[in-house]
C-alpha cells in the first residue's frame, strides 16, 4: 500500500501478554487487587518471619486477651496469638485455594475442551455428567465429599476441586466451541494443519483468556468454600490455623470477646476481594470487545 | 481438454439437520481450465461456499468426484501435498485471522506446517517477499490483525494462501466485507497475481458485477443446483435462465441513463431440506408450469457451450 | 426550491464523540436540505459519518459520549436541536421515523410483530387497542405480509420479511420524512430489489420524503432524486443525480465510480482510490482527502476547502473547484 | 407448551438418577462399618457380621444401589442409625424449615437485586452506579457465615434488637435472610446490571425510541423483558447458593433445618440420613431449575416455538415457503 499521512513508522512487536498488561495496569482497582494479592502471597511465604508467635503456642497466662501491642489481634481461649494464626492461616487458605483450583481447572479444562472440540456423543456424555454434578448444590456436594474422606485438609482440597470441575468444563467448552467455528481454524485446516496443530496454535491461545479469568475468580470461590467447610467442622481441623475454623471456634466466645470474629473474617474478605478485583480487571483487559 | 485443472463430476454434499437432509450441493459438474477464473454466483443458501469447501476437501463430498489434474482426489485421504496445491481465501477478514497471532506468524503458518524453510533467515525472507507481493508494508510484520483495517487483513489472508505457491485458489467472497474503494484494490491485486503466476481461481460471490469483472466462465447456483453455466461474456450477452435474469436485473447499477426493465422476483428462497422433485426455482418463477414442479430439469446445452437447466428455456428466450 | 417546500434543512451540523482515546469527529459542518416528497441519497464508506448524521436528525445520538457541537437541524422551519425531549418524542415516529440497518436485530424478539406496529400507532394516534391493531394489520398487508401473521414473533420471519415489518413500523403513522440507514445491505440481491421497490411504491403513495443512507451508488441511482457524498464527516459533493453522476467533480466521488466493476462495460482493471479512510480522531490537516487524492496540490495540505457551487444546485468541497 | 413441560420433566430423570448414583457411590466408599457403629465397640464379631448380613452390607455395590433405588421409589429412604426412625420422617420434619428460609432468601434477593441492578445500569457512570458496584463486590467477597456472625454481634449482642438463634417467629427470620442473601443479592444485582447494559445497546431499543416511545416505557417494556432471560438463569443458580447458604448458616443461627441435620449426621456417621438429605436437597434444586426453565419459555417466544413447531407441522406444509426460509437464513451457508 502507498504512503499515508496518519501512519507512523514500524509497529513495535508487542506480545499479547504485554498488551494485556498495558491495559490492566491502567485499571486502578485491578492494581489494588494485585497489590493485596502480592502482600498476601508474601505473608504466606514468610509467615515464619512475620508472625510474632508460632501458630500453636499456647499461653495459659494470656487467654482471651483483647488486642494489644503484644497481641495485635488478641488471643484465643488457649492464649494463642490470633495475629500469628491469621498470618499462618493465609498459607492454608492460599494453599487450598490454589491447589484445589488447579486440580479442578485442569480436569474441567481437559473435559471441557474435549467436549467442545469434538462435539457429538463425547460432548453429550461429558455435559450430562456435568449436569449431574451441577444438580447438587455446590456446598452440599462438598459436604458429601468431605464426609466420605473424613474431615481434614485433603478432604477440603478434593471437595473444593471436584465441585469446581463442572464450572470450568462449561466455560472451556463454550469458549472452545466459539473458537472452533471461527474461520481461522478452517483456514488452518485448509493449510494442512492437523488436530494437534490446530488445538495448540489456534484453540488454546484463544481460550486461555477466559480460563485465566475464570481461574482468578475461581480461587476466590474456592477459598470461600474451604472456609465454609472448615466453619462447619468438616474441613481443615484445629490446631492447624485456618480462617474458617478460627471463626467457628470464635463463635463460642463471640458474646464477650467479639474481637475474635473480626480479624479472620476480614482476612477472608480481603483475599477474596483482591482476587475479584484482579479477576474483573483481567477480564476487561482480555476482552477483545473493548479493544479499539 | 489437455489443460483442465479441476473437473467436478456430479458432486453432492448433504448435511444432516434436525429437520431432515439439507441438500447444500446437489449434482454439480463443471471444469476449470488452468489459469482461468470460474465465477460461482448465487444468493445466500445456494451452496456456493459449501461447493468451494468440498472441492478443496475442507468438507467431505457425499457423492461425486473432484478430479485434480485428472486424478480423483475425493477418494483418497487428504494429503499435505493436496493441501499445498489448493488454497482458499476467506470471506471474513476479521474471523479468518487468529487474533492472537501477528502478521508474520500468520503468514509463516503454512510454511511451518509444510516444513518449507530450512532456516529462520529463509523463513523471514519468504515472509518479507510475500508481504511485498500483496502490498503489505514491512512495518506491519509484527502487528496484530485487530490493529489493521479490513483491506490489509484481506491482504494477509491472500499472502497466507500464496505462501505455498498453490495452483488453485478458492476465493470465498473475498471482497464482500470490504468498502468499495478497498474492494477495487483487492480485486486488482488478485488479477495482477493471476497474470503473474498463472493461478486458477474459483471465485465465489453474490455480486454479479464483480463476477463479470473477474471471471472467464460462470456458473449460477440456486438452492444447491447449478441452473446456468457458460462463458462469462456469453452469459451476460444471452442470459437464459429466469433466475439468472432476475439476479441480473435486481442489481442496481450506478448509471442514471440506463432505462431498466425490472423483473422482481416474488417470494423468498426456500430451504433445500429434503427437496421434492421438480425445479427448485419453480415456486418463485414467473414461467413455472405444472411440469416444473414435478420433473427436475436437466442441464442442457441450449447455445454452444451454454448450459441451462430449465424446461422452458427455449420458449422464454424465443429460441428454437 | 421554495422555502415553503423545504421539509428538512441541516445547517453546519457537527457531531463529535468524546471518548477516552480522543475526540471522534464523526460529522463536521455538513449542510443539506430536503424538500417534501424528495429522496436524497447519503453515500459514503464505513466511518464516513452517515449513520451519525441520521441519528443526529432523529435526536438519537448516544450521549455520552456523543454530542452535537454546532449547527441547526430545521424541520419544517423549527430547530430540532432546541426542541424539548417531549417535543422530540412527539415528532419521532409521527413526523419522521427511521429504518435501521440490520432487520435481524432491530425488532424486539419477545413482542409480536403486530404489537410492535400497533405500539407506534397508539403512541401517535388516539385509537383504541382494537382499532390500532386493525390499522397495524392494514399496514402489514400494505408491505406485503398477510395480516394473519400479526401474532407471530420476529424469529418466525425471514430477513426480507423482517425488513418489511421494520418498514411497516416506520410508515405506520405516515411520517413526512423517513431516514433509512442502509435498509437493504443485510439482504440478498433479489430481496433487496423487492424491498427497494416496496419502499419506492410506498413513498410515492404516501408522499414521504426520504433520506437514504447507503454505500451503494447503484441503489442511489435507482431510488433517489439527489445525492450527497460523504467523506470523513464532510459532504464533499452534493447535487442532483445528473450533476453528480454525469458531471462528477470531486476526486473522491470519481474514485468511488472508478472502484466499481461495471455490468455494462467490460473493463480490464479497476481504478481504485489509494490508501485508507483516515482515523476520525486524527484527521489530516487541510482537506481530509488530500493524502489519498491523485490531484493533490500543495495548498490542499494546509487549507480546508469551502463548499462551492460549481453549477446551480451542484456543490463541491475541493480547492480545485473554488 | 405442554410438550415443553413434559420434555423438561423427562430430562430431569437421568440427572436425578445420576445424582443418586454419585451420592450412593460416595457413601459406599466412606470408611467405617455401619454395623459396628450401630452396635458399638462392645459387640462381638459374630453380632456385627449378623447385622451386616441383615442390613445387606455384604452385597455388591450394584445390588445395594438397586435395592436402595427400589426402596426410594416406594418412598423409603432407609432408617437413621442413631434414632432408628425412618430417614424420610426426620427429613420431612426439617425440610420445610430450610426450604422456607431458602425461598425467602431468593425472593428477597430478587426483589432487592433486580431493581438495584437495573437502576445502576440506567444510571451508568453515576454515584448510584458506583455505590451499587462496590456493595455488590462486598456482597460477593464476604463469607455468609461471617456476615451472619457480624449481624448477630451488632443486632443481637450489642443492640439487642433481634433474636440470634432459633426460628420462632418473623423476627427470627430477619438475620438469617439478610446474611444468606447477601451473596445472591450481589450476584443478581451484577447480572441485572450487565444484562440491562447489554440490552440497552441493541438496535430494537433504538427502534422503540425512534417510534417516539417514552424512555420509561422503552426501558421497562422493551429492555427489561429481554434482560430478564440471563437474570433468570442466575436466579436459578442462586437458589442453589441460598440452599447452600442456609445449610451453613443454620449452624450460626441454630435453625433446626436440613443443613444442621446433615452436618450433625456426618459427624455421627449416620449415612442413610446424609444420603437422604443430599438427595432431597438436590431434588429441590432440580425442581427449581425446572421452574426456571418454564419461566424462560414464558418470557421468550423463541423457546416456546421450538416446542410448538411439531404441532404446527400440518399447517407448515402450506406455509413451507416462509418457515423454510427462516431455517435457511438461520443456517447460513
Amino acid at each position: 500500500m502507498k504512503k499515508k499521512g496518519t501512519e507512523q513508522g514500524h509497529i513495535k512487536k508487542r506480545s499479547q501478554f504485554q498488551e494485556t498488561w498495558k491495559r490492566l495496569s491502567k485499571n486502578r482497582l485491578a492494581m489494588v487487587g494485585l497489590a493485596i494479592l502480592a502482600i498476601l502471597v508474601i505473608t504466606a511465604i514468610f509467615a515464619d518471619l512475620i508472625a510474632p508467635y508460632p501458630y500453636d503456642e499456647q499461653d495459659y497466662m494470656a487467654t482471651l486477651q483483647s488486642p494489644s501491642w503484644e497481641h495485635l489481634m488478641g488471643t484465643d481461649e488457649y492464649g494463642r496469638d490470633i495475629f500469628s494464626r491469621v498470618v499462618y492461616g493465609s498459607r492454608t487458605s492460599l494453599y487450598v485455594g490454589f491447589i484445589s483450583l488447579m486440580g479442578g481447572a485442569l480436569i474441567g479444562c481437559i473435559f471441557g475442551a474435549i467436549a467442545g472440540f469434538f462435539g457429538g456423543k463425547t460432548d453429550n456424555i461429558i455435559m450430562r455428567t456435568c449436569d449431574v454434578l451441577h444438580g447438587i448444590p455446590q456446598i452440599v456436594l462438598a459436604i458429601a465429599i468431605a464426609s466420605t474422606i473424613g474431615p481434614g485438609i485433603t478432604s477440603a482440597l478434593i471437595a473444593v476441586a471436584v465441585s469446581s470441575v463442572p464450572n470450568f468444563a462449561r466455560v472451556v467448552r463454550a469458549a472452545t466451541m466459539t473458537v472452533r467455528d471461527q474461520e481461522y481454524v478452517e483456514a488452518s485446516q485448509s493449510l494442512g494443519g492437523n488436530n494437534t496443530h490446530i488445538i495448540v496454535r489456534h484453540i488454546f491461545p484463544n481460550i486461555l483468556a477466559p480460563i485465566i479469568v475464570q481461574a482468578t475468580l475461581g480461587i476466590g470461590k474456592s477459598i470461600l468454600l474451604c472456609a465454609s467447610l472448615s466453619f462447619l467442622g468438616l474441613g481443615v481441623q484445629p490446631p492447624m490455623p485456618e480462617w474458617g475454623s478460627m471463626l467457628s471456634n470464635a463463635r463460642t466466645f463471640m458474646r464477650d470477646y467479639s474481637y475474635m470474629v473480626i480479624s479472620p473474617g476480614i482476612a477472608i474478605m480481603l483475599t477474596v476481594l483482591a482476587l475479584n478485583l484482579f479477576g474483573d480487571g483481567l477480564r476487561d483487559a482480555l476482552d477483545p470487545k473493548l479493544k479499539k | 481438454m489437455s489443460n483442465t485443472l479441476i473437473e467436478v463430476q456430479n458432486l453432492k454434499k448433504y448435511f444432516k439437520t434436525n429437520h431432515g437432509m439439507l441438500h447444500a450441493v446437489d449434482d454439480v459438474s463443471f471444469t476449470i481450465e488452468q489459469g482461468q477464473t470460474l465465477g460461482v454466483v448465487g444468493e445466500s443458501g445456494c451452496g456456493k461456499s459449501t461447493l468451494g469447501r468440498v472441492i478443496i476437501k475442507l468438507l467431505e463430498a457425499t457423492d461425486g468426484k473432484v478430479l485434480f489434474h485428472g486424478e480423483d482426489i475425493t477418494a483418497r485421504p487428504s494429503s499435505l501435498d493436496d493441501r499445498r496445491r489448493m488454497q482458499m481465501i476467506f470471506q471474513d477478514p476479521f474471523s479468518s485471522l487468529n487474533p492472537r497471532m501477528s502478521v508474520s506468524q500468520i503468514i509463516a503458518e503454512p510454511l511451518q506446517i509444510h516444513h518449507v524453510c530450512k532456516s529462520k533467515e529463509d523463513l523471514d525472507q519468504r515472509i518479507r517477499n510475500l508481504m511485498d507481493t500483496v502490498g503489505l508494508a514491512e512495518r506491519f510484520t509484527n502487528a496484530y490483525p485487530h490493529e489493521l483495517d479490513g483491506g490489509r487483513r484481506q491482504r494477509i489472508g491472500i499472502a497466507r494462501a500464496l505462501a505455498l505457491e498453490p495452483e488453485f485458489i478458492v476465493c470465498d467472497e473475498p471482497v464482500s466485507a470490504l468498502d468499495v474503494s478497498i474492494q477495487a484494490q483487492i480485486l486488482n491485486l488478485m488479477q495482477d497475481l493471476q497474470e503473474e503466476r498463472k493461478f486458477t481461481y474459483m471465485f465465489i460471490t453474490h455480486d454479479m458485477s464483480v463476477v463479470k469483472h473477474i471471471s472467464n466462465s460462470i456458473i449460477v447456483m440456486y438452492l444447491g443446483n447449478m441452473v446456468e453455466k457458460s462463458d462469462a461474456d456469453e452469459l451476460f450477452e444471452h442470459t437464459l435462465h429466469p433466475y439468472s435474469k432476475a439476479l441480473l436485473s435486481a442489481i442496481p447499477e450506478p448509471n442514471i441513463h440506463k432505462e431498466r426493465r425490472r423483473t422482481i422476483l416474488r417470494g423468498e428462497i426456500t430451504s433445500p431440506i429434503d427437496p421434492e422433485p421438480g425445479c427448485r426455482f419453480a415456486a418463485r418463477c414467473a414461467y413455472a408450469t405444472e411440469e416444473c414442479s414435478c420433473r427436475t430439469p436437466e442441464l442442457e446445452e441450449v447455445l454452444p457451450k451454454h448450459y441451462v437447466a430449465c424446461h422452458h428455456v427455449r420458449a422464454i428466450n424465443g429460441l428454437k | 426550491m421554495e422555502t415553503k417546500n423545504k421539509l428538512l434543512e441541516v445547517k453546519d451540523l457537527s457531531i463529535h464523540y468524546f471518548t477516552d482515546e480522543g475526540v471522534v469527529r464523526a460529522v463536521n459542518n455538513i449542510d443539506f436540505e430536503l424538500a417534501r416528497g424528495e429522496t436524497m441519497g447519503l453515500v459514503g464508506e464505513t466511518g464516513a459519518g452517515k449513520t451519525t448524521t441520521a441519528r443526529g436528525i432523529m435526536g438519537l445520538v448516544p450521549n455520552p459520549p456523543g454530542r452535537v457541537v454546532s449547527g441547526e437541524i430545521l424541520f419544517e422551519g423549527k430547530d430540532l436541536l432546541n426542541a424539548s425531549k417531549l417535543q422530540m418524542r412527539l415528532h419521532r415516529g409521527k413526523d419522521f421515523s427511521m429504518i435501521f440497518q440490520d432487520p435481524m436485530t432491530s425488532l424486539n424478539p419477545i413482542l409480536t410483530v403486530g404489537d410492535q406496529i400497533a405500539e407506534v400507532i397508539r403512541l401517535h394516534e388516539k385509537l383504541s387497542h382494537k382499532d390500532a391493531n386493525r390499522k397495524a394489520a392494514e399496514i402489514l398487508e400494505m408491505v406485503g405480509i398477510p395480516a394473519e401473521r400479526m401474532s407471530e414473533y420476529p424469529h418466525q420471519f425471514s430477513g426480507g420479511m423482517k425488513q418489511r415489518v421494520v418498514i411497516a413500523i416506520a410508515l405506520a403513522c405516515s411520517p413526512k420524512l423517513i431516514i433509512a440507514d442502509e435498509p437493504t445491505t443485510a439482504l440478498d440481491v433479489t430481496i433487496q430489489a423487492q424491498v427497494l421497490e416496496l419502499m419506492r411504491d410506498l413513498q410515492e403513495k404516501l408522499g414521504t420524503a426520504m433520506l437514504l443512507i447507503t454505500h451503494d451508488l447503484g441503489v442511489v441511482a435507482d431510488t433517489c432524486n439527489k445525492v450527497a457524498i460523504m467523506y470523513a464527516g464532510q459532504i464533499v459533493e452534493m447535487g442532483s443525480l445528473e450533476n453528480v453522476y454525469d458531471n462528477t467533480k470531486h476526486p473522491y466521488t470519481k474514485g468511488l465510480f472508478g472502484s466499481l466493476p461495471s455490468l455494462s462495460i467490460k473493463s480490464k482493471r479497476l481504478v481504485p482510490i489509494d490508501g485508507l479512510m483516515p482515523d476520525p480522531v486524527d484527521l489530516p490537516s487541510g482537506c481530509p482527502f488530500h493524502p489519498r487524492c491523485p490531484d493533490c496540490m500543495e495548498s490542499c495540505k494546509s487549507r480546508m476547502p469551502v463548499k462551492t457551487e460549481v453549477s446551480p444546485g451542484h456543490y463541491v468541497r475541493c480547492l480545485r473547484c473554488e | 407448551m405442554l410438550r415443553y413441560i413434559a420434555k423438561r420433566i423427562f430430562l430431569m430423570i437421568p440427572v436425578l438418577l445420576g445424582i443418586s448414583f454419585v451420592i450412593f457411590l460416595l457413601m459406599y466408599f466412606t470408611p467405617g462399618d455401619p454395623a459396628q457403629m450401630i452396635l458399638g465397640d462392645l459387640a462381638t464379631k459374630e453380632e456385627v457380621e449378623a447385622l451386616r448380613e441383615e442390613m445387606g452390607l455384604n452385597d455388591s455395590f450394584f445390588e445395594r444401589y438397586f435395592r436402595y433405588m427400589g426402596d426410594l421409589l416406594k418412598g423409603d429412604l432407609g432408617t437413621s442409625y442413631t434414632t432408628k426412625l425412618p430417614v424420610w420422617d426426620e427429613i420431612s420434619a426439617r425440610l420445610p424449615v430450610t426450604a422456607k428460609v431458602a425461598f425467602f432468601v431468593i425472593v428477597f434477593a430478587v426483589l432487592i437485586g433486580v431493581p438495584i441492578g437495573i437502576l445502576s445500569a440506567v444510571r451508568q457512570y453515576t454515584i448510584i452506579d458506583s455505590i451499587t458496584r462496590v456493595m455488590a463486590l462486598l456482597g460477593i467477597t464476604m463469607p455468609s457465615f461471617w456476615f451472619a456472625l457480624l449481624l448477630v454481634l451488632l443486632f443481637s449482642v450489642k443492640l439487642g434488637w433481634l433474636p440470634a438463634s432459633g426460628l420462632y417467629g418473623p423476627a427470627y427470620y430477619v438475620l438469617p435472610i439478610i446474611s444468606i442473601s447477601a451473596a445472591s443479592v450481589a450476584i443478581i444485582t451484577r447480572t441485572a446490571r450487565s444484562s440491562m447494559l447489554e440490552v440497552i445497546r441493541q438496535d430494537y431499543i433504538d427502534t422503540a425510541r425512534a417510534k417516539g416511545q417514552k424512555e420509561r416505557v422503552v426501558l421497562f417494556k422493551h429492555a427489561l423483558l429481554n434482560a430478564l432471560i440471563p437474570i433468570l438463569t442466575v436466579v436459578g443458580i442462586q437458589f442453589a447458593g441460598s440452599l447452600g447458604g442456609a445449610v451453613v448458616n443454620e449452624q450460626v443461627f441454630a435453625i433446626p433445618g436440613i443443613g444442621k441435620l446433615m452436618v450433625d449426621a456426618i459427624k455421627a456417621r449416620n449415612y442413610p440420613l446424609v444420603t437422604g438429605s443430599v438427595l432431597v436437597l438436590s431434588l429441590l434444586q432440580s425442581l427449581v431449575n425446572l421452574f426456571i426453565d418454564l419461566l424462560y419459555a414464558f418470557v421468550d417466544p423463541r423457546i416456546r416455538s421450538q416446542y410448538s413447531r411439531s404441532k404446527k407441522k400440518t399447517k407448515a406444509l402450506n406455509g413451507a415457503v416462509t418457515a423454510g426460509a427462516g431455517t435457511a437464513a438461520g443456517k447460513g451457508e
